[in-house]
């Protein structure tokens, strides 16, 4: 880490002799430590998910949310500086609003990612500010249905529309992955926060771009994911807080919502078997292991 | 020669004569008077035991002209409230984008949806209100249908110059003339608005828009009607007008003296 | 169908809603722009009495000759700490655009709760007075088309009535009706209220007539007094009827009434 | 103040198995007229504001030049910003937000139809009040009032590419016919995955030729 006590990491914009900006370094260190956030895309939905770690006893359990609706068919989520986070989310509310009332259309999932990248980009380019200290995971569900114009009546001809391009399908899951430096991408499966090494390697198990996780099992994946991340936290108590996002057909029809108490819990209870079933995995034979592949297929 | 900046480029008013800005604005509010243009007719409401029916035809007339059929002047919001809307079409469309946007703050909160019909009534008649300040009103009257804070059956009416009001039945332009009176005779208090049976009260709508498509000639034959309860909304968008009544027409004849 | 009997002088009474002055066509084309008020009729009425205010007002609400619902209240309280207003103490009634009218009742209640919080106390009759003529004076020119009345107790617990027109000049009254049928009801409580044209019978010829001596009336008495305003004001004015709702301020709280009136 | 009758058209075709690539034939009238006197007898009213999306313009000539302008920049940007084509409710929506917020400074009646990937043909149309319409066939323009009986007998769902340019014809001929200020020319775009492809139809031959 040369060029550290050089003064070249002292404002934000300042390039070092290495190219390197250190703020936005250094805003990618406050990341780590925040609270491990996921994201998992399915084939007919996407998961957030977030271990909120408990900072006070005094806290009332399930009120304090971390994973904020952006628009109906959106969602986000962030680990580090948590006001830098609802900074974040309002902006997002903002950028989404304000397509939606030039375009009169919901915005898809890929261009709110262009925007907040380029929003969170422009708080390197000045030293009168710094960088977000969070790294924001946004899902979304683009519709797969030909939506009218916002207000709009009438409805054309009762055969549909001629001259489409056949075989071309449309809409779908969205889940981009936004950091401090406005770099973005978009994932199968996204992870940030302090236990985002292991939920990676989680991800990469699930083999999310076969497509065939349904969002079901996904809701318990991220349940699971979270907790075996939780190891690199053990000393701190938290909260799992899960939200979703459906197609047309499934349980939030297009909308971002909070993942419901029974199925939450029930994904809890698995998460927790499965990690006991890791501890005592060497002395005990190998059922609970397969209960826990059963649970990954 | 005026060689002053503002001159600069400008047709020389010597030879083609000073500009003629009478037709820009120069004085007085930004004047937006305006006049609606494409409309819809009555909306007509009714309360009963359970809840609240509410009925709209599905035409826009443009002047005379029938000229859109298929406008659906009924809107639900939140699984739990419909406005229907008479008046100017754009204006409704715009309050159409607005509800939007008003049901997706509504989804920012985890505590999911808080507004019920009467905060709803409330929230669009200030915007009325504010517009008619403004002088640049939303040329509509709406009615508002749904449940109350308490659950129980809210109807209400907001127009174009924030004025409100509330009654077991309601209905808006010619509606409130030709309407009325019938839904009055089912429903002429609270206490027997309560008692009405859902069949009943769509009974009672239906005859309206009967008498309103036979009476007002910017109407048509084919409505909207949502009846909303607890239970949520039940919204048909293409409902034929039936058991019209013509056939006396034989007996009348026209001036003068004929055969037959 | 205003427009059918404007020109009907007969039906052109003093202060129809929707009578409209005809318009001169002198001025060459008429532009049709937006007429930002219209005019809900109903009346209303305020006495003051020794150790109490009554404020009513009917509930019907019309626009020309239709009505739009015979349940629309005037007549509000102002200033309480919860929404059910329970510790208010004073009230308010406007008639005539009705918009308008909501929109003024809605900040004078606004200002008095502020009042009340920044003051620690109820705000006096005579504060909130001044305050609503400076509100109605701040609309001077684009007024609240509304005429209204402010009821409550004075600091020496005498009933207090106040009465402003639509741009905020006010004045102290014992008491004052307003609204569509304000010309039909003000004589009947200049006799029967503050005994008007009223002598003590053989108390002397010619200037030598005694006057009928004022006495401050009880409170059920002035209560009959505003039914039997209404009940003959519904009978000769069409836009007043359907419910009598009548508010009564004492040192131990309001009261509210509401009685049926005719319905045709 | 500029006069004449435009009208455009949604059609998809399934001719006998094949899915013919069906377009949305627009076309304008082409004659202008300040009063009586024809300023212009070849006008061309069919506006272009994106590859595939045209808008047919009535009312005042500025007015809707104007607001096309505006929204052929829009649309440009829309696609260079996105790298993909703008649908034509994109381009519904901004001529309605441009005609319904100036209702009161713009006398323009428009309609706008195009093709696109996903959506195929569409039409929408815009009158004085800025109100946005959804519909299977749009007319407009002062010759319109006439050719109400004629497009509710003649148009059918599913018309092939020539049945389209049949009817469309058909009508504005009827227009032509009974209003005084619409005549000369018949214009039109035909828009489908292919582009735009204009056709021009004049009186010398009494319309049944398509001038190359």
């Amino acid at each position: 880490m040369t060029s550290i006590g050089t003064g070249y990491d002292l404002t934000n914009s300042v390039f070092s002799p290495d190219g390197r900006n250190f703020q936005v370094e250094y805003a990618v260190k406050a990341v780590e430590n925040g609270g491990t956030s996921i994201g998992i895309r399915c084939k007919d939905g996407v998961v957030l998910a977030v271990e909120k770690i408990i900072t006070s006893k005094l806290l009332k359990v399930g009120a304090n949310k971390r994973i904020a609706t952006i628009d109906r068919h959106v969602g986000a989520v962030s680990s580090g500086l948590v006001p830098d986070g609802r900074h974040f989310v309002s902006r997002a509310r903002d950028e989404a609003a304000s397509w939606r009332s030039t375009y009169k259309t919901p915005i898809t999932t890929k261009d709110l990612a262009s925007r907040m990248g380029g929003y969170l980009q422009a708080y390197t380019l000045y030293s009168s500010v710094r960088p977000f200290g969070i790294t924001a995971i946004v899902a979304g569900w683009d519709s797969e249905l030909e939506l009218p114009v916002d207000g709009q009546v009438g409805s054309g001809p009762s055969i549909g529309s001629g001259g489409k391009v056949e075989g071309k399908t449309y809409g779908g899951p969205g889940l981009y992955m936004i950091e401090p430096s406005g770099m973005y991408w978009g994932y199968y499966g996204a992870a940030t926060g302090k236990g985002r090494q292991t939920a990676k390697a989680e991800l990469e198990k699930l083999d999310l771009a076969a497509l065939k996780l349904s969002l079901q099992d996904g809701v318990k994946e991220a349940a699971r994911i979270i907790y075996v991340a939780h190891a690199d936290n053990k000393d701190k108590e938290f909260e799992l807080e899960m939200t979703w996002i459906s197609n047309i057909d499934g349980p939030t029809k297009g909308r971002h919502q909070e993942v419901p108490k029974d199925i939450l819990e029930e994904a809890e209870n698995l998460a927790k078997k499965y990690l006991e079933g890791e501890d005592d995995e060497e002395t005990k034979d190998d059922d609970k292991p397969a209960e826990g592949d059963k649970m990954e297929e | 020669m005026n060689h002053l900046p503002q001159a600069w480029g400008r047709p020389r008013d010597d030879i083609y004569g000073a500009y003629d800005s009478s037709y820009l604005q120069s004085h007085g509010p930004n004047q937006h008077t305006q006049q609606p243009i494409v409309t819809g007719t009555s909306v007509v409401a009714l309360k009963f035991k359970d809840g609240v029916i509410i009925a709209a035809d599905n035409l826009a007339s443009y002047g005379s002209l029938a000229r859109f059929t298929d406008v659906k002047r009924l809107r639900t919001f939140a699984d739990t409230s419909v406005v229907g809307f008479g008046g100017d079409v754009s204006d409704m469309q715009y309050l159409d984008r607005l509800l939007n946007s008003l049901d997706t703050e509504e989804a920012y909160s985890s505590s999911g949806h808080t507004l019920n019909a009467q905060n709803l009534h409330t929230y669009l008649s200030k915007v009325f209100y504010k517009r008619r300040s403004d002088f640049n009103p939303l040329w509509n009257q709406i009615l508002v249908a749904g449940l109350d804070g308490e659950s129980k059956p809210f109807l209400a009416s907001a127009d174009l110059l924030g004025t409100t009001f509330s009654s077991p039945s309601l209905a808006t332009g010619f509606g409130a003339h030709l309407a009325q009176p019938l839904l009055r005779k089912v429903a002429p208090d609270e206490e027997a608005a309560a008692k009405l049976s859902k069949e009943q009260a769509l009974e009672a709508v239906k005859e309206s828009m009967k008498v309103l498509f036979y009476r007002d000639a910017r109407s048509l034959d084919n409505y909207s009607i949502a009846v909303i309860t607890k239970d949520g909304i039940d919204l048909k968008e293409n409902e034929k007008l039936e058991k019209q009544s013509w056939a006396f027409a034989d007996q009348i004849r026209g001036y003068g003296t004929q055969i037959n | 169908m205003a427009a059918m009997f404007s020109q009907n002088p007969l039906m052109n009474g003093p202060n129809y809603s929707f009578s409209q002055a005809p318009t001169t066509a002198g001025d060459g084309f008429k532009q049709h722009s937006f007429y930002p008020y219209t005019d809900n009729g109903g009346s209303t009425l305020a006495i003051s009495g020794n150790d109490f205010s009554i404020i009513a007002g009917d509930t019907r609400s019309t626009s020309g000759y239709s009505i739009n619902t015979r349940y629309a209240p005037k007549v509000f309280k102002i200033g309480g700490t919860t929404s059910s207003q329970d510790d208010a103490t004073l009230v308010l009634s406007v008639v005539g655009f009705a918009a308008d009218g909501e929109a003024l009742k809605e900040r004078l209640d606004t200002i008095v709760k502020m009042y009340r919080y920044q003051h620690g106390k109820p705000m006096s009759v005579k504060a909130c007075a001044q305050r609503l003529s400076t509100i109605l004076y701040g609309k001077r020119f684009f007024p609240y088309y509304v005429t209204a009345i402010l009821g409550g107790l004075d600091e020496e617990g005498k009933g207090a009535v106040y009465s402003y027109d639509p741009v905020g000049s006010y004045e102290r009254e014992q008491c004052r009706a307003a609204g569509a049928a304000a010309s039909l009801i003000m004589p009947f409580l200049d006799n029967q209220v503050n005994f008007k044209n009223q002598y003590m019978p053989g108390s002397g010829e010619g200037h030598a007539l005694q006057e009928r001596e004022k006495i401050p009336l009880p409170k059920n008495e002035v209560e009959d007094l505003v039914k039997d305003a209404f009940d003959s004001a519904v009978e000769r004015h069409i836009e007043v009827g359907d419910g009598l709702q009548i508010l009564i301020i004492t040192k131990d709280g309001i009261e509210e009434k509401y009685l049926p009136l005719k319905r045709d | 103040m500029e006069f004449g009758t435009s009208g455009s058209l949604n059609e998809g075709a399934l001719a006998d198995g094949i899915h013919v690539d069906m377009d949305r034939l627009k076309k304008g009238e082409v004659k202008t007229t300040t009063g009586a006197y024809i300023a212009n007898r070849v006008t061309d009213k069919l506006t272009q504001v994106h590859d595939t999306i045209w808008c047919c313009r009535s009312g005042s000539a500025a007015d809707t030049q104007a607001v096309a302008d505006i929204v052929h920049y829009q649309l440009g940007m829309y696609a260079t910003a996105n790298n993909r084509p703008p649908t034509t409710q994109t381009a519904a929506a901004m001529f309605q937000e441009l005609c319904y917020e100036n209702k009161d400074r713009l006398s323009a009646g428009l309609i706008i139809a195009g093709w696109d990937e996903r959506h195929g043909g569409q039409v929408y149309s815009i009158p004085l009040g800025g109100s946005l319409h959804k519909q299977s066939y749009a007319i407009g323009g002062s010759g319109s009032t006439y050719i109400y009986g004629y497009c509710d007998s003649n148009w059918k769902e599913g018309m092939d590419e020539e049945a389209a340019v049949n009817f469309v014809k058909g009508a504005l001929r009827e227009a032509i016919k009974w209003d005084g200020s619409s005549g000369g020319v018949i214009r039109m775009v035909v828009l489908t995955k292919k582009g735009a492809n204009r056709h021009l139809y004049l009186p010398d031959t009494d319309y049944a030729v398509r001038h190359q």
